[in-house]
């Protein structure tokens, strides 16, 4: 037994104080036509080994391309210090704080995760955490109706598509409706979501809307209108969702800002792994009104029998454990690690670096924008971005896979993530942060040139060239 | 308030101070936002705390320090499955193969993950004797939702609508019920027989044709396994309804159950407890979901597929029409999965002897309680991981509660067990040791809550004013859930605009 | 005797159960060893404890707990610069091309660690004035010991046969005459004059045809800047011997004072002080040294070089005749010297300020306790990085000693400062902040020496009862000495087969 | 400042405590004619980029070879849990535990460190720590001449040649003489220590011998007669020195059971990384007659004034901080984290993992000494070994390098290590150990049958093949 401390004397010791012979006769209360068949599985692997084997494994994985691949998981620069100290097992070793006063640690680190979130979004209610930023999207679209008792939520087209499936899953069953708001077709509000459109939706009083969805940066990269959006849906007595990267926080206006009554998204950026897809970090505030809706983890601060200050789960009466089946989620195991690591990678980079990563993001974009373009993939969309953007690219699933053989992963190809717009049929989706390299950037775009070259790509009408900076 | 003894810490805004904290990233160039609109800039960065990394070191550090885990010491916590989690997995984690590698990377660069992934989906099935597996729910809960909308989708594609039931058990975990009310179901509660067991009595009135399904944590969180668990399985498909295992407490059966096999038709996995990836102070954990013949085509998407060739790859979006769509974003917690597989792979066929011992830790504990008589244990008969002792005859003799004994288990040095849960056993303790502990440990366990029943009865003030050597003391939960403090400034009382 | 509290730990060997842990190889073959002489082979395994994973991670999570480390909190440990140890660095030493790399791989499979110990060696070069630096000594000890017998070759090559002694301040390190002995000299001690300098008349009088090399640790042991160097590098070298200093200090000067500039002919570095590798309880450090254009021809081999075409390459066996040889295997402590390298790096022309922060720290921290006046403070003057303070007025007005005093400190959470050290000082208190010390922190270690004299004033049975919060209380050294018991099992006692 | 708290604030309230403006009047007992000039260093690089370079630095070497270099240095698999325990702050951020009430920790650790290394050795006294075994044996030979009053010491021509130069630099310069032992020549002993030429040199009564040093397994690799040559140096009154390489104690008779008075030797092996060459452990025994001779750290079990078990530092008056010029030693700063490194590995590995990873050391190697000599290169001994032997290649550094670019490392040149000795000219030093895969064998042979084709490097007489099992 690799990780078993048990000798057959510790196994027979027990076996003589329960006064049986074979720890098979502790089974015996499985009906005999049930029991198992033997397990087909391979034989035990020494860690030597089995090291080797997941080493082999991971090389297989290429992960040191150029990459400018975003559309909802960033890579950057997580300092040294996050993954040392969250390392230390008893961190990861231990699990959901019942016993307040054995886990003042993760307790009081929960409590610090809610108040740095809490600052970065600007509302107050800070539940930690949820799954993803998908599925603490769907919470929130939840939230609205439990909280309106309406039973319609918008969601605009440039939330990201795997958010939008997410809430459609998480509604859809309890009978409840989502509606996809367009995206601005052309113009210089082009993809973002169409205000008018918006308005229309709300208006239809036969069914009254519970919430309105809408990211910022949006799916596309694009900066939305989010204080008329929640405007818009305020005056029909709706909730605003805003669906937030949180590294934009660092130099966009949060969601309390311009008056989101919930703020989900993906906190995966603050310091978390890109590790194929998770564990990430469902973030979820919200005003202080909604606190006895949010779903989640809750600790507080309070003081132990001698007037310490403590900190303590708190409004449990929401949680599955205690309410069954009368409970706002059924969500019960979190993501408190990567809460954790969001925490120290904030405390480590601080406010004035957090901006500086975001800044230097947007930098490093506008560099990649100029290259591009002069390389002959001008942007997609015309409004302003922060970090991602959209290239047009023709037949770019081709060129996607031929940049590939040249090292250089270049974003998402669009039409394989929004089959269904065809506006985005000759996109690529690319960004940029603070690891984007110059040199990255001139890989990309003399690599893109050669692909562009390789068959007549380059888009009939010439682009305007020589605008790089 | 006070922050007092040198163990607790400050919080993080208090060690700020302007100024501090530098030399992560460079400076960007001062016109690097001069593109984005000055509407939708902050005029000034959050108020987020400063610090330099000594500090933040210091501080979470002594924090970590405050955490009982299973590092460092027993963690009994019943229904959890505290085992130890192994280094070698927490390496592989983070090997920078899996940990770099992008959620939307093209399949052709990603062959190592897929490859790890498609042989875990593969592995599972065989532990379970299901047809496949989905790894991507998040959690136990979030696999349990996956299972459940398989069922309706099932259902309806049946054009079978009229199914809006779920039979729950009371001795199952408080997610299942929730899950079924999540899903757009009515949970009907059914009680259990004196022996653990579901009532099949009670368990066949409520069964018909608005049965959806039925959801059996097997073990129970009584730890015992359904011992009719093949006639309930009869019944449910006879009233045309489904099967779901809540599969969280599957080590107490490796080896020993196939729920496929027994012709259950869907289940999930709780791989922070079966395959030892480890809590995380409440998470992440992950949720694979197996199913039967019968699911099969509802599964989430995407899955991991092997082509003739031996590459693996993701489904398509829309490739399976029939699928019910996603759970959550990309294909799944994959960090959490490697270490799973790790696991597997580290005991292989002898995954049934983590069975064996941690079933027979649990017995052994059990019965050294049995013996000495301070407790009640509810259920005689051999348990599997873990089972339930009371405090009910002690508290009548004594006044002293199942909170205090667990309070003064602290000062003992161990972590408690889990308390008042299951919600049907008056002043309950799950207690479940897991196979990785010793016996010596299992000794001085014993030995520590005997210990405690009798200063129960010779000076119960010291059981009731436990603990005495942890950090804090008792804490002051009721004025925390009357006047909420859930973050670090005042809150800014912002009212909803919206009628609630 | 017995282990108590639930902090202390059994030792690894009352862990131990015959059976236990496995899994970490695979068996071998059963004839591995059959082309082994059976008479070199033992009979049994080696009594080594039997542990499983679990265990072995209880016990050194547990166990490191028991220790006050920079990363708990504030370490004023004089003369050893407790400063922070940055986390890239760790990271960095971990990096598998570092890690990984054979001591003897060939130069042209080497090239990133040649190139850093390259460019490191240039850096101490530039910092410290020198011509050229060797990084192969393991630590400031073997730095010295290198210094010295560079010295003693340049003499003999010079056919100066007759320099016997090395002149050493009493304000030396213990390390500098200990060094003297162990490369064959006389260590001649030099008293300081009132003002913790040297005593330059002494000085003199010491000096003659028989001094070999003067070691001067600057900043001394007491903190403070040698003001009459320029006087007694001239005397030196007037009577042709040569200057060395013990740069361990050096925290205290970079970017003021560069040794090699100022005269000094072979020097030391402690990377482990002043370049902010870790301490590792013990070690490891790393000792380079620096030499100037005198001293070249005697620097250890191999040196690391720099080829026209810009590759790197070791110097090879005899290469350089005039060498001292070598002082241990292979290149040096490279690990070490990658920590040291990136920390370099990270502050480059920013390493001025961390001078100017340590500095300014000691002598706010000086500060405060002279103006409350409750210790001594034998030296009025600037100090450098560090401090002396003495308990000699206190002891007298109450009997409380340093040693009290320093215990006391532990119940406050700090660790105490070197104490008895330097011998020079009566009851001294050797105090170093370091610059990566917060100024609150400063403060509260102030406010704790000094309410500590208020309760050696007050009740001093509590100073001298502490401490009370550690892990044990104070220990029965002298029995530890007199009747040895250095290992788990009892000494084989087997006497030594010849004359003593 | 990267790791600095002050802000300026601080800064000015620390100058305002002291009554000064700048800095710099703190400085002004440097004399003004010897202040330094600029430091000429870059600029302070952020973490982000000097993390790049490092990465970048990293790169550069190859550590990816199918490697056969052992050498006095050893690749071996060291458990996960090792590094994972080590990179505990609590271990490496606190020093010299001069305060046994806070570091218990420390000196519980290094107490198990002298207990493990006393049975691996046989003997009852242990150091903890040297700088590594080359220190660790030149101050072993130090003690002889300490403990016997004698000048001389003999050491083995066959023990690394790295340790008999630091040997001859620690010795040479107290006047005290280091004369070596040659090896046997040819016949069976080949490349083992000359046994008669040793009598021959202790009989010289004129200057009488101190300590004998030998290495077991020795430089060559070859097994050495251990008792013999305690048996002879005892004879005359002299100490046995024996040097160790701990890995192989899992299965070979310890210094302790054939007669050695001391045993030092290389702790590298035990679960620290190669990494070029440090920091490494000396590991330094002895028996219990020889305890006040031990330079180093010992640290021994006592109890505190409650009666609580406790450890301490002791015997402390034979260091340099208490004795100065009359220490037995210069040594401080020590290799204690090596030490427990060690312990760790040992802890986890335990006895049975200890003698496997020997054991297949000599399986693997015994696998490939019949690929190499099917080959075409035979080992140059013919005497006994563990896991690591000389082959005879003709014109060895070249084939050595000729690999080297078909990805094998091939040991080491021993022509380059010991230019001396003739009889090394055509010698390959190689090695196997637990790591080495049936891969890197068969990558060995047939690299090196295609380099001995290349040119007419076969050797003249035909070596027996076909003997590969
Ligand atoms: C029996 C049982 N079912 C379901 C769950 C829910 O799993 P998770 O916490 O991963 O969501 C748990 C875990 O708490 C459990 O013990
Ligand atoms: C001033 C001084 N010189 C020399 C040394 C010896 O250095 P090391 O401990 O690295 O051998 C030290 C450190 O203890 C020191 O502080």
């Amino acid at each position: 037994m690799p990780y078993g401390p048990h000798t057959p004397d510790d196994r027979a010791q027990m076996l003589a104080a329960l006064g049986i012979s074979t720890v098979d006769e502790l089974f015996a209360d499985i009906p005999r036509e049930l029991r198992a068949s033997p397990l087909n599985l391979p034989p035990p692997e020494p860690e030597l080994e089995l090291s080797a084997r997941l080493s082999g494994l991971a090389r297989r994985n290429r992960v040191d391309m150029a990459s400018f691949l975003g559309a909802g998981a960033y890579r950057h620069y997580t300092p040294a210090v996050v993954d040392q100290l969250l390392l230390r097992g008893e961190w990861y070793t231990a699990y959901t704080p019942y016993q307040p006063e054995v886990s003042q640690g993760t307790l009081q680190s929960i409590y610090e995760y809610e108040s740095l979130i809490a600052e970065l979004t600007g509302l107050d209610v800070v539940s930690a955490s949820h799954y993803d930023g998908a599925a603490a999207t769907a919470e929130g679209a939840l939230m609205t109706c439990r909280a309106t008792r309406r039973e319609r939520v918008l969601v605009s087209r440039a939330v990201h598509p795997d958010y939008r499936a997410t809430i459609r899953t998480y509604l859809s069953v309890g009978g409840l409706v989502v509606d996809e708001i367009p995206l601005v077709a052309d113009g210089p509000a082009a993809g973002t979501t169409d205000l008018a459109a918006l308005q229309h939706m709300l208006a239809d009083e036969s069914e009254p809307v519970a919430g309105v969805v809408v990211a910022n940066p949006n799916f596309l990269g694009l900066l939305e209108p989010m204080a008329e959006v929640g405007r818009l849906a305020h005056a029909v007595g709706a909730l605003f969702v805003s669906v937030v990267e949180p590294v934009s926080l660092g130099v966009l206006l949060p969601p309390g800002g311009y008056g989101a009554d919930i703020a989900a998204g993906e906190g995966q950026p603050l310091g978390i792994p890109l590790q194929y897809g998770g564990p990430y970090l469902g973030l979820l505030a919200s005003t202080e009104a909604l606190v006895r809706q949010i779903p989640g983890r809750l600790v507080g601060l309070t003081k132990d029998l001698d007037g310490r200050r403590a900190f303590v789960m708190t409004l449990r009466a929401r949680e599955q454990d205690i309410r069954r089946e009368k409970a706002a989620s059924n969500i019960c195991t979190n993501q408190a690690l990567l809460a954790l690591a969001a925490s120290i990678y904030l405390a480590a980079i601080g406010p004035h670096g957090l901006r500086d990563v975001a800044a230097l993001g947007a930098a490093h974009a506008a560099a990649l924008e100029d290259a591009l373009a002069d390389a002959g993939a001008p942007r997609l969309h015309p409004g302003p971005y922060l970090n991602e953007f959209a290239i047009r690219v023709p037949d770019a699933a081709a060129v996607h896979r031929g940049l590939l053989d040249r090292d250089v992963l270049a974003g998402l190809v669009l039409a394989e993530a929004e089959p269904e717009d065809p506006s985005l049929a000759d996109g690529l989706l690319v960004c940029a942060t603070e690891v984007t390299t110059k040199d990255d950037i001139d890989r990309f775009a003399s690599a893109l040139r050669a692909e562009l070259r390789k068959t007549d790509r380059i888009p009939a009408v010439p682009v305007a060239g020589g605008v790089a900076s | 308030m006070s922050v007092t003894g040198p163990r607790l810490q400050p919080v993080l805004f208090e060690r700020s101070k302007p100024g501090r904290g530098d030399g992560k990233v460079p400076h960007p160039p001062k016109d690097a936002l001069d593109r984005v609109p000055s509407d939708q800039l902050r005029a000034a960065p959050p108020a987020l705390p400063e610090l330099n990394e000594p500090e933040v070191v210091r501080h979470y550090v002594n924090l970590s320090q405050l955490n009982h885990a299973v590092d460092t010491g027993f963690y009994p916590l019943g229904s959890c499955t505290m085992k130890f989690n192994p280094k070698l997995n927490e390496w592989a984690a983070r090997l920078p193969g899996f940990a770099g590698l992008h959620p939307e990377a093209p399949d052709e660069i990603a062959q190592g993950t897929l490859q790890l992934l498609f042989e875990l989906e593969a592995m599972l099935a065989e532990i379970s004797g299901m047809r496949a597996v989905s790894l991507q729910p998040a959690a136990g809960a979030q696999g349990e939702l996956t299972g459940i909308l398989m069922i309706r989708a099932y259902h309806r594609s049946r054009g079978d609508v009229e199914r809006t039931d779920v039979l729950v058990p009371d001795s199952a975990h408080g997610t299942n019920p929730a899950t079924a009310t999540m899903a757009g179901f009515r949970t009907v509660n059914v009680p259990s027989a004196p022996d653990g067991g579901v009532d099949v009595d009670a368990f066949r009135a409520a069964l018909g044709p608005r049965t959806a399904a039925v959801m059996v944590t097997n073990p129970s969180t009584l730890g015992l396994f359904e011992p009719r668990i093949g006639e309930l399985l009869s019944a449910v498909h006879e009233a045309g309804a489904l099967a779901y295992m809540d599969g969280a407490n599957l080590n107490a059966i490796l080896g020993r159950f196939k729920p496929g096999e027994a012709g259950f038709d869907v289940m999930h996995f709780n791989v922070h407890k079966t395959f030892s990836t480890p809590h995380g102070g409440g998470g992440p954990g992950a949720g694979p979901v197996g199913v039967g013949e019968t699911l099969l085509p509802f599964l989430p998407w995407p899955r991991v597929l092997r082509e003739t060739d031996g590459s693996f790859r993701r489904e398509r979006p829309g490739e399976r029409p029939t699928s019910i769509g996603r759970l959550r974003s990309f294909v799944g917690n994959t960090g959490v999965l490697v270490r799973a597989y790790a696991y597997i792979r580290a005991h292989g066929t002898a995954l049934a002897e983590v069975t064996n011992d941690a079933v027979l830790a649990a017995n052994y504990l059990k019965q050294r309680l049995a013996a000495d008589g301070s407790y009640d244990i509810p259920f005689g008969r051999p348990c599997k991981h873990e089972f339930v002792a009371s405090s009910t005859s002690l508290r009548k003799e004594t006044g002293v509660r199942t909170l205090d004994v667990a309070k003064r288990l602290i000062d003992f040095g161990f972590h408690p067990p889990t308390v008042y849960f299951p919600l049907t056993v008056d002043e309950a303790m799950l207690i479940e040791p897991t196979e990785t502990e010793s016996l010596e440990t299992l000794d001085a366990f014993a030995a520590a809550l005997i210990e405690i029943a009798a200063e129960a009865r010779s000076s119960p003030e010291i059981v009731t004013g436990a603990p005495q050597t942890a950090p804090v003391r008792r804490l002051d939960e009721a004025t925390a859930a009357r006047q909420p403090d859930l973050r670090w400034r005042p809150m800014t009382g912002r009212q909803m605009p919206c009628p609630d």
